[in-house]
């Protein structure tokens, strides 16, 4: 239930494993994670929703937040997400087509590093 | 009737609360168990709303949910906040949500605003009928 | 000042919806969780007895929950029935209650007190200020 | 979280297995269910509270009201139950006094074939 955060690191890639609910409560350190690891120098993060069990605008909207702030930085992100509920909350916003959405963190890994940054 | 009134101090917290008596009370009021998820994302967007309405205000009037199952299972929930601000809401395309002048803040208004529009099918957005504030109002049909 | 409120039409089911919420906002107000089981049960208690006041007196009026959490958990139950039924309670002794003679109700009711008066320490049932009825009120120490 | 309720036979005796909330809501199943024994023929009857998550004065009247029916019919009734918090709930209430309560079934059984009805 409560928000989970956990981060290693994949060749040149930034995971960051998500768990729990990402809402108006917990969402802010969700935020703060991110910060620390861009601030850090992460360029290149990959944000793994597979245990994610509940997401809602306020989660979306710190996700959108890194995203365009590694996009200034001219690094990528990308999200990893095969769960038929959370997928449907992308589409139904949109999100679907701002995000790269993969099914693994390897297809996440790979997409990102043959072609251009997201 | 309203069968099971919430209202709570305008803290995000109490989001959660509102999302768990919402699921609950619509499972014992019979709504199907695959609209649960529905349900529950839908009452916390409401709230969650509610919530930055009224900080944003910075009113402490508490946030209300009511919650009825006389036929189908009906939610309301009320903000205090000026009616200018609960109405209006609107999705944003693709090329907007990604835009850089788009705040976090009116992002998640946006998205929130879809995510309600997008899973419930019976909404009503409106101003209340005494006083100042907006009513969001959702309906799911009950069905044993 | 109260920060979360539930009220709720006087049925067995609702009791339900009460202890879950009692519990949620005990944990989050930071109440140990060996002391979650207490709270549960000593809110189901309150509440129960309470519907069943409503019941018994045939009122329809709404029964309130109010959870507080500024320095401790406090929570108060309040009932709308006569102020005569509300107090002289008494936990009964047991060669009471196996007699033939008391009724399942009575037996419950002396039960449900015992169990109030035996898990809870911070304990107060007076009539309410303002109108008719009873409110059970409860404080539990809130420690992280 | 549901109350579930199962039946067996055990030589003389009727095992009511209980799992679940026993309550103000659900408790009124677990009196039909017991009656409906009692009615039946049953005379020494075993209620397993095993899986039982949670009890409430309300639980514990139907429970009162089926040793009364069984003691004035001339048969006998005992609870099973092994855990701490449920214990404890019979204790503050003197009920630990009115019901025999065993650790097991077999406990249960053997203490009424015994001794007399309880
Ligand atoms: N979360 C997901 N779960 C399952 N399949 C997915 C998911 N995201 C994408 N896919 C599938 O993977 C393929 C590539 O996705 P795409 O969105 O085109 O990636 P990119 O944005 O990196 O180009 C598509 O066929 C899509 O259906
Ligand atoms: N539910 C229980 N869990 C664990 N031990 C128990 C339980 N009930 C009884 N006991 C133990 O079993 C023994 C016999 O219990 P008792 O209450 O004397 O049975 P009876 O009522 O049939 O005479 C006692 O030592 C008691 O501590």
């Amino acid at each position: 239930m409560e928000l989970s955060l956990a981060t290693r690191t994949v060749g040149e890639h930034t995971v960051l494993e998500v768990g729990g609910e990402v809402d108006v409560y917990t969402a802010p350190r969700l935020r703060e994670r991110l910060l620390e690891l861009i601030d850090g120098g992460a360029r290149r993060v990959v944000v793994d929703l597979g245990r994610v069990d509940f997401l809602d605008s306020t989660g979306l909207g710190v996700l959108v937040g890194a995203l365009k702030r590694l996009r200034s930085a001219g690094g990528s992100f990308a999200l990893v997400c095969d769960k038929e509920p959370l997928l449907k909350i992308f589409r139904i916003t949109a999100l679907d087509q701002v995000f790269p959405l993969h099914p693994t963190v390897d297809a996440a890994i790979s997409a990102d590093s043959t072609g251009a940054g997201a | 009737m309203a069968t099971v009134k919430l209202s709570f101090s305008p803290a995000p917290v109490h989001v959660r609360t509102a999302r768990l008596v919402g699921v609950a009370v619509a499972r014992r009021a019979g709504v199907r168990e695959d609209l649960l998820d529905e349900v529950r994302l839908a009452i916390g967007e409401a709230c969650t709303r509610a919530v930055a309405l009224h900080r944003q205000y910075g009113l402490s009037d508490p946030v209300l949910v009511e919650m009825s199952d006389s036929g189908a299972y009906a939610v309301r929930v009320v903000d205090r906040a000026p009616i200018e601000a609960g109405i209006g809401l609107a999705a944003l395309p693709p090329d907007e949500l990604a835009k850089e002048s788009l705040s976090e803040d009116a992002l998640t208004t946006g998205v929130g605003f879809a995510l309600l529009a997008g899973f419930v099918e019976d909404l009503q957005v409106r101003p209340v009928e005494e006083g100042i504030g907006t009513e969001v109002r959702m309906v799911w049909p009950v069905g044993r």
